[in-house]
């Protein structure tokens, strides 16, 4: 696959994920669409890595940090889930709607 | 020795927190944990100051660069967990078991901050981007009210992961487009890259997480959310040194590509566009608000918007004019934050119908407010006017005379908002006569920072000075 | 051939399992449509020539994040029971929105000229190599993301547990 | 004593007098009375000793320089400004004296004395201004005075109405006059009154013969206004809410002559243009024969004086306008004295009976008043035209100088109003003297009481004045630098057929004692419904003028508010909504937030796609 | 330190010493402003008395560089107009705080507003740098918002919201403006000076002219965007009033001149026939509407609407030559005694106000027996309004109209009819309020006239109108020199 393929792959990977994000109910389902999201980039950055970068560590130790990124990022964003569905008892994204206007 | 002389501000940070953790892990009373963050703030401010005539690159070149821009900012941003630690003496609406970690966080997003500030390198600029976003996230959960605070550090943090998202995937593309992650390679590969109008694109990428932080639209969402809902003191840094942080980095990765001339025509169009909507949006949404948090969160927008007209001239005024807008507007909404601080310790929202009586409960909490408006309104004497006007100028030096009224139209119409404020503090009878008990600490840095924006608007010329030279050093 | 053949079948386990993610109502059927798509972004990420990477994916992401978030998903019962209406308003906006961004960017994608290099050596790819460069180049990137899982745990447990009485 | 330090010593006396009292005196009536009277006599005896030496070249002093206009403040001191002056101060002294008693009672009596003082010295200082802006000036400044004195008594709601209208209708002369001055200035380049009228680079030289019809035209207006011509005459009447004095003084003397005077002074220009001089002469004359018309149906007292006042008016500016300098100045000085003398005579009547009512006050035993009833008759005579009384002479010389060009529609009309004037003058006298009996009223038996010496020795004095004004014709035409002519008797006999005919009518309809005491016009009730409204101008005043004025400030103020101000307003509620719309963006949908985000990023994508 | 940086000095040092003054010494606050309004006064009459008027031009310049980089400095001088201007801040701002002597209500905020505006107004008037210029004009255009909000009456709400909305809308104008003639000029450098020798291009001034017209106009009253005047003197209490129209609003018209005009020749002439033509609608206009006010203050401000209209026509005529002089002459000197003048009014409607707490005319009715010395000033006002000679302002109405009449004859002639507008409603406040019968309702207020100090005020001003009135050329005389140097640009 060249490295066109691969951004397409990309490309329609994000934006699954950013559909998943725009339209999923469950938040947890959200999330999944942003680490989509984040993985798409990971993609990216492998691909770049492969085919347009000299020195293939750099890319590599990208990822590796989006992915320990990734991971600190779930750990906080699950926990205010849990916060949330303390008190609202849902995690659903169309129920927060409390604050607006 | 040098690194470390060179990377003393983030030190002292780190320090700071690793203490503060400690004092936690031990169970310290919460006096002295505040002791040790105004420590920790204080000694971060001098280590910033004091680094100010240092320049150089520690680790290894290219990733990091010291120099008096960043080192400046960094000072700022210091100075605002300062502020911050300052008036946190009771933080009231953060949650109490969290009271202890409280400014351990705040301090690691000020680490954060001040890495962004220095990077030169796309992880490096990415990683320290979401340590200073993390810390906020979290903190913003802790509110005491948990029905008040899951919402809003809901939908605050999930923008912020879809933004920063965006952000990356645009990162990734920088780093294939230029085959380097070295912000100084990619400048270096400017005339080859600025023709390809992914570039472009992929800029705007890389800005939306800061933009995200910045609160522009089309980014801004959270922003009234997030001020209206959080704790006091967290807001109070979301809009101090945070704004001053994403503007310095909107001003590195802009500096970085100005010297693309006419080919960045396009992207300071879209900036130009983003800047009017946000301003506009903000004011507009701000004229009709119930909450004083809310409103000035709208107003963040709108300033938003503001320092972008600075941002998108891509000229080294413009961005001067940004830096040093920033400065003064963290001041001026520290001073308003102050003020939502001291009366609305006991209430989880602030509403502005709960200054009434203010004048005769606290005059000198009315007085700080009067300022602080009056900055953000962008009155004189305070920082608030000659900011805008070092702006206005930037852009109109560009020959964008329909967009600087259009800006200076929707200051007239903020206008509006801001003075209801100020007529419910000055003007509306309150329900209770009693005295606003406000602690020493408090008082002197509401005197420090209202002297202060008093200072920058009438003898603004040191300021601009050290934002010019700032500036300099970013541009050359 | 059977390379490329195995390529084009990791892409679609990207894809089909991002789309069964994205589309599910059940947020089971999501995880595991997530856990399809890591699977198959580790699957490249191998053929990319990083086996490294591809293990500290399923490391990582598989075996840390995805049963992270089973974890929560437990917390929600009633959502994971009975899965919510689907928004058709919203999901229209959804599709517009990500269409949009989509096509702007792949129009601008397909115009893009990258850098071809010849593919590094292969002792640049090794495992060492990287170690190397986290301790030198990227020591900083390496420590501060230490700090940043540190003060993420802190921060996950302190906000989801149960408040307690003052400590002051 | 120079000149300069009399002239200032004739005008300013007075504005001392006013200020001293105004300022200091509110509370001392009685000294304040001193010291305007004081200043009233010291300018009678500037006036006067200026007079007798005699004309001199014009003082004038720079009073300010803007560009290229320069204003000067300065004194024209020839012939008709002396001989006017010394009137001017002798009438005024004689009111203040008379004052004395008339106001006696009066509780702002500074006030009133004060304003008098004011009056004084405007109206010297108009009449000896150098500059035509000085002239103006003072002008407008006695028209000032007027409007406080009319309004005297201010809790009077009809002498508040008096004082608003004579202010009103005398500006809209003054905006005429104000144009016409300024357009002197533009033509002329100065406002130096000498220099304007000199034959030699005077404005008649300077100005195209438009220009010089409209200057004079403009400034006719402001005469118009000022000396209560037809059609802004109505004020006139309805000064005479006034205290009566001041109607003696300002109403019918003097102020009200500054018009006639202005014209005087300024002739030659006047003469140089013979539109003006037509419309004039028919303004003129209509003035006289309707204001003679209200006359005659008139029972007030002071209204009768006072429609006589503006056709006498008529008179004066018909002779003026027919071209005889002399014949208008002459009887706006003889007139001033007789005019003044019964607006006094008739104070006395008013102040001892309290009535305004000619029929009332013959039946309340007026006549036993000896030096009212005197002057009464002897003043009346005066303006009717009797040999050899002043106004005899003086109204010959307008007949005269009328008839110049052959008997023509004017003068026609001019001896029907001569014929009106001796009719209802004698109507007055015959009312007051011939009432058909006299009512016991306890105020009979104390006549000293009733005209006291302050109110009676001003009487005499005007009295003897009037009586021999007729025999200065000569030195005035001399004052003037002009020789005066002599008229034959048969020029004359017109004239003194129709007084005598106007007499014998009166006499028939109210002397005789078996006359019926309504006038002759009572047999035509439509034309005596059409005098006694006053010919329906205010009336259509009422309807036209002020109406239209007060709808068009009614529609803009609609204007202001719906249209403007709402406007603004809903511009500004505009806005407002506009902050609520935007609110709803804000839907507390977060996925919503996260589109916007990405769209907009896909149409900037779009947009960098079209740099190619 | 010299004259100018004093006289700047006075209220800026009064109001720290205010600031610094505990809020119960009502008495001492009182005092410090007191002092300081009469040192300012001492001073501009010095500087009235030695400014050479002769020599003409710029005079006891200071310049301290700012903030050099961009060409900001602190440079004060002032010219013949602005020394008259300072002249009638400094007597409208004295006698502005003796009349608000018997203010109960937060005494200290009340003070500390009014000179912090005050600040303003002789900061716009002395500064010759257009960044200063600037930004002592929105000084001293928002301390009315709490003024009027605070301590006015009425509707004071919505016209304090809707004056500052306006003035500020108006400075939205002129900021992009003034920016952009900064950048125009290539000079670096904002002193006004110097600009004004610049000759820029003349597309360029006639584009950015009207904002720079419109954005002062709206301050000046300038009709169509006259609407906060009018509602903003009701509401205010009588201080704020008078320093408003008698001088807040002379700021307008004098920013006209001096950035305008000056510095703006070309687009000054180009829209000129437009503006001077809205000034006229604005003076006729404005009388119309007076005439059907039912409340004392909204028939001044309407009154204050024409006159300002006066005053801008004025400075249209001047541009087109004509009769440049006098109409620039009689604009300024109108500025001045239109200041005075308004400055008599509020301060006496204001008195009157706060006895009987009305300001419908049509509750009075003989007031003059009752309050005859406070009735007797402001007729004085009255017939100052209505133009009447041996009052400052005939002088300056004689020289526009003369300029209006020779240059543009129709319009002059409107204007000068529209003298009997003003007439009419002059005299019907009189009528209806002062005279007339006695409304024995007020008849309380006998006791309450001015009397002692509260007749000082009123006193300066009616000595001020009436010696200007008189000796018209000791204001004229240092107006006329630099009259004609700024229109040598016109000629």
């Amino acid at each position: 696959m060249t490295l066109e393929g691969y951004l397409t792959l990309s490309l329609m990977l994000f934006c699954i994920g950013v559909f998943a994000v725009l339209s999923q109910r469950n938040l947890i389902a959200v999330l999944i669409g942003v680490e989509l999201m984040m993985n798409a980039a990971s993609l990216n950055v492998m691909a770049f890595n492969r085919f347009s970068v000299t020195d293939p560590t750099t890319g590599q130790i990208f990822v590796l940090i989006i992915i320990g990124l990734a991971a600190a990022e779930v750990a906080i964003f699950l926990s205010i889930i849990v916060n949330l569905y303390r008190t609202r008892r849902t995690i659903d994204a169309e129920q927060l709607t409390e604050l607006q206007g | 020795m040098s690194d470390i002389a060179l990377f003393l501000p983030e030190t002292v940070c780190l320090l700071g927190a690793l203490v503060l953790f400690c004092a936690q892990v031990f169970g310290a009373r919460y006096g002295v944990v505040w002791g040790l963050a105004l420590l920790s703030g204080v000694a971060a401010v001098v280590a910033s100051v004091w680094t100010w005539p240092l320049a150089g690159e520690p680790f290894f070149p290219g990733v990091y660069r010291v120099d008096f821009f960043s080192q400046f900012v960094k000072a700022i941003i210091a100075g605002g967990f300062l502020f911050v630690a300052a008036i946190s003496g009771r933080p009231q609406t953060v949650r109490s078991d969290a009271w202890a970690e409280m400014p351990m966080f705040l301090l690691l997003a000020t680490t954060g901050m001040m890495m962004l500030t220095s990077a030169m390198e796309l992880v490096t600029l990415y990683i320290s981007m979401e340590l200073a976003a993390y810390p906020i996230y979290i903190a913003v959960a802790l509110h005491r009210s948990r029905s008040i605070g899951g919402e809003s550090s809901t939908k605050y943090m999930l923008q912020g992961m879809v933004a920063s998202a965006i952000t990356l995937y645009g990162l990734s593309f920088l780093f294939g487009l230029s085959g380097s992650t070295y912000l100084g390679t990619i400048s270096s590969q400017l005339g080859t890259l600025a023709t390809q109008p992914l570039f472009w694109l992929v800029v705007l990428l890389v800005l939306a997480g800061f933009l995200f932080k910045l609160a522009a639209f089309p980014f801004h969402f959270w922003a009234p959310d997030t001020y209206q809902t959080a704790p006091h003191e967290v807001v109070t840094f979301v809009a101090t040194a945070s704004k001053v942080a994403a503007i310095a980095v909107l001003c590195r990765v802009v500096a970085l590509v100005a010297p693309a001339g006419v080919d960045a025509a396009m992207a300071s169009r879209v900036l130009m566009w983003m800047s009017v909507a946000a301003m506009t949006l903000g004011n507009l949404a701000a004229l009709r608000q119930g909450d004083l948090k809310r409103l000035l969160g709208y107003s963040a927008v709108a300033h938003a918007g503001y320092v972008l007209i600075g941002i998108q001239t891509m000229t080294g005024a413009g961005l001067t004019a940004a830096l040093f807008y920033a400065l003064g507007y963290a001041a001026m909404s520290a001073l308003c934050f102050l003020v939502v601080v001291e009366i609305g310790r006991d209430e989880d929202l602030v509403s502005i119908e709960s200054l009434a009586g203010l004048h005769q409960r606290a005059p000198l909490l009315a007085a700080t407010l009067l300022i602080g408006l009056f900055g953000l309104i962008g009155l004189p004497p305070t920082v608030g006017f000659i900011g805008k006007w070092f702006l206005f100028s930037a852009a109109i030096e560009q020959g964008q005379f329909v967009f600087v009224l259009v800006a200076a139209i929707n200051s007239a119409v903020a206008l509006y908002y801001y003075l209801l404020v100020i007529r419910q503090a000055y003007f509306a009878e309150g329900t209770s006569d009693e005295p606003i008990h406000t602690g020493v600490v408090t008082l002197a840095v509401a005197g420090g920072t209202t002297g202060f924006v008093i200072a920058m608007g009438v003898v603004p010329g040191w300021f601009w000075a050290r934002s010019v030279e700032a500036v300099a050093a970013l541009m050359g | 051939m059977l390379e490329q053949a195995v390529i084009y079948l990791f892409a679609a386990l990207v894809l089909s399992g991002g789309l069964m993610a994205a589309w599910t109502r059940h947020i089971l059927y999501a995880i595991i449509g997530l856990g399809i798509s890591l699977f198959g972004v580790a699957g490249l990420f191998l053929y990319l020539g990083s086996p490294f990477l591809a293990a500290m994916q399923l490391l990582i992401y598989i075996g840390g994040i995805t049963v992270a978030i089973v974890f929560a998903m437990m917390l929600s019962i009633a959502m994971t029971v009975t899965p919510p209406e689907r928004n058709r308003a919203k999901t229209v906006f959804a599709a517009v929105c990500t269409a949009a961004f989509g096509l702007g960017v792949f129009q601008l994608v397909r115009a893009a000229r990258f850098p071809a290099v010849s593919p590094a050596p292969e002792e640049a790819w090794s495992v060492g190599a990287i170690g190397h460069a986290l301790l030198t180049h990227y020591n900083l990137v390496f420590e501060t993301l230490s700090v940043v899982l540190l003060l993420a745990i802190m921060g996950a447990i302190l906000i989801a547990r149960p408040q307690r009485k003052a400590a002051s | 004593m120079d000149t300069l330090n009399l002239i200032l010593a004739t005008t300013f006396a007075p504005f001392a007098a006013f200020v001293l009292a105004i300022l200091f005196l509110m509370r001392q009536p009685r000294l304040a009375q001193v010291v305007v009277i004081a200043g009233g006599t010291l300018s009678l005896a500037g006036a006067v000793s200026l007079l007798s030496a005699g004309p001199v070249e014009p003082l004038r002093y720079l009073w300010f320089t803007s560009g290229d206009i320069q204003l000067r403040f300065g004194f024209l001191l020839d012939g008709l400004s002396l001989m006017f002056g010394v009137a001017v101060a002798l009438i005024t002294l004689c009111v203040m004296v008379y004052s004395l008693g008339y106001m006696g009672h009066d509780p702002s009596k500074t006030r009133y004395f004060a304003m008098l003082a004011l009056f004084e010295w405007a109206m010297l200082s108009f009449v000896y201004a150098v500059d035509l802006m000085q002239t103006f000036i003072f002008w407008e400044l006695v028209g000032l005075a007027s409007f406080f004195l009319i309004g005297f008594w201010y809790e009077k709601p009809s002498a508040t109405a008096a004082a608003k209208k004579a202010f009103l209708m005398t500006r809209v002369g003054d905006v005429g006059l104000f144009i016409g001055v300024l357009m002197v200035l533009q033509v002329a380049g100065h406002f130096d009154v000498p220099g304007l009228l000199a034959t030699e680079g005077g404005l008649v030289a300077q100005a195209t013969p438009a220009v010089l019809t409209t200057i004079t035209l403009l400034i006719f207006v402001g005469i118009v206004g000022k000396s209560a011509q037809f059609p802004l005459h109505t004020w006139l009447p309805d000064a005479m809410e006034g205290p009566t004095p001041v109607s003696a003084l300002l109403h019918s003397a003097t102020m009200v002559a500054a018009g006639v005077y202005l014209m005087a002074r300024l002739h030659p220009l006047f003469m140089g243009s013979e539109t003006t001089l037509g419309i004039i002469l028919i303004v003129a004359s209509m003035t006289a024969l309707l204001a003679a018309t209200m006359a005659m149906v008139a029972t007030d007292i002071k209204r009768v004086l006072a429609y006589s006042s503006i056709s006498q008016l008529g008179f004066m500016l018909l002779g003026l306008a027919a071209g005889s300098l002399f014949a208008g100045v002459f009887h706006l000085i003889t007139h001033a004295l007789f005019k003044a003398l019964l607006f006094l005579c008739s104070g006395l009547f008013i102040h001892h009976l309290e009535t305004n009512d000619m029929a009332q006050i013959g039946r309340g035993g007026g006549r036993r008043m000896r030096f009212a009833t005197a002057g009464l008759v002897v003043g009346g005579a005066a303006l009717a035209g009797i040999p050899p009384l002043g106004g005899f002479f003086s109204k010959e010389e307008i007949f005269a100088a009328l008839g110049h060009d052959g008997v023509t529609l004017f003068s026609v009309v001019a001896l029907l109003a001569a014929f009106l004037t001796a009719y209802y003058t004698f109507r007055m006298i015959f009312l007051v003297t011939r009432p058909q009996q006299v009512e016991a009223v306890d105020v009979h038996g104390d006549h000293d009481r009733a005209e006291p010496l302050s109110m009676a020795l001003p009487v005499v004095l005007l009295t003897v004045g009037a009586a021999v004004a007729g025999f200065w014709g000569g030195d005035i035409a001399r004052g003037l630098g002009i020789e005066a002519g002599h008229h034959s008797l048969a020029a004359m006999a017109p004239a003194l057929a129709v007084v005598a005919l106007g007499v014998l009518v009166a006499w028939l309809d109210f002397g005789r004692q078996t006359a019926t005491r309504t006038g002759f016009i009572a047999r035509m009730p439509a034309l005596e419904r059409l005098f006694t409204n006053g010919w329906y101008v205010d009336a259509f005043y009422d309807a036209v003028i002020v109406r239209i004025t007060m709808l068009a400030a009614t529609i803009l103020y609609a204007a202001e508010s719906r249209l403007l101000d709402a406007n603004f307003d809903r511009l500004g509620f505009g806005v407002l909504g506009l902050g609520s719309g935007t609110r709803r963006l804000q839907n507390g949908w977060v996925q919503f937030y996260g589109g916007w985000a990405v769209v907009l990023v896909g149409l900037a994508a779009a947009y960098f796609g079209m740099s190619d | 330190m010299q004259l100018l940086s004093e006289i700047l000095l006075c209220p800026v040092g009064a109001l720290v010493l205010v600031l610094l003054i505990p809020a119960r010494a009502v008495q001492a606050i009182r005092w410090v402003c007191a002092l300081s309004a009469l040192m300012a006064g001492v001073l501009s009459v010095q500087l009235w008395r030695t400014y050479d008027a002769a020599a003409g031009g710029f005079q006891f310049v200071e310049i301290i560089p700012w903030v050099e980089e961009v060409g900001i400095s602190y440079h004060l001088a002032v010219d013949g107009f602005s020394t008259i201007l300072v002249m009638l801040t400094s007597i409208v701002f004295f006698t502005g705080v003796l009349t608000m002597w018997d203010l109960e209500i937060r005494v200290k905020e009340f003070f500390a507003f009014m000179l912090l505006l005050v600040t303003g107004v002789y900061g716009v008037f002395l500064s010759q740098d257009l960044f200063f210029f600037f930004l002592f004009y929105e000084v001293a255009v928002v301390p009315m918002y709490p003024l009027i909000l605070i301590w006015g009456s009425g509707n004071r709400e919505y016209a304090a919201m809707k004056l500052v909305l306006f003035l500020l809308a108006g400075s939205a104008l002129l900021f992009p403006a003034l920016l952009a003639i900064y950048h125009a000029s290539g000079l670096g450098t904002f002193n006004m000076i110097l600009l004004a020798q610049k000759a820029f291009d003349p597309d360029f001034q006639i584009f950015v002219y009207p904002f720079v017209f419109l954005g002062f106009g709206v301050l000046a009253g300038l009709f169509p965007f006259h609407g906060w005047s009018p509602t903003g003197h009701v509401a205010a209490p009588s201080a704020v009033s008078m320093l408003h129209a008698g001088v807040l609003m002379k700021l307008g018209a004098y920013g006209i001149l001096a950035v305008g005009i000056r510095l703006l020749p070309v687009g000054a002439v180009y829209w000129a026939p437009t503006f001077a033509t809205l000034a006229a609608i604005g003076v006729v206009y404005g009388a119309f509407v007076a005439i059907r006010q039912t409340d004392f203050k909204f028939v001044i401000g309407f009154s204050s609407v024409s006159h300002m209209g006066i005053v801008v026509l004025g400075l249209n005529l001047a541009v087109l030559g004509k009769a440049g002089q006098d109409a620039l002459n009689g604009a300024v000197f109108q500025m001045f005694a239109h200041g005075i003048m308004t400055a008599l009014f509020f301060s006496t409607v204001g008195f009157i106000y706060d006895r009987a707490h009305s300001k419908t005319i049509a509750d009075f009715g003989g007031l003059g027996s009752q309050m005859p010395r406070a009735v007797s000033v402001f007729i004085v006002a009255g017939l100052c309004g209505a133009g009447v000679p041996g009052l400052a302002s005939f002088w300056a109405e004689l020289l526009v109209f003369l300029a209006a009449l020779k240059t543009y004859p129709a319009l002059g002639v409107v204007i000068i009819v529209g003298l009997v507008l003003t007439a009419i409603y002059v005299i019907r406040v009189f009528s209806q309020a002062f005279f007339g019968p006695v409304n024995d309702k007020w008849d309380d207020l006998r006791g309450l006239d001015l009397k002692g100090w509260q007749i000082l005020p009123r006193a300066i001003l009616v000595a001020v109108l009436v010696y200007f009135g008189f000796f018209p050329s000791a204001l004229l005389d240092v107006i006329d020199g630099t009259t004609s140097t700024v229109l040598t640009s016109f000629r």
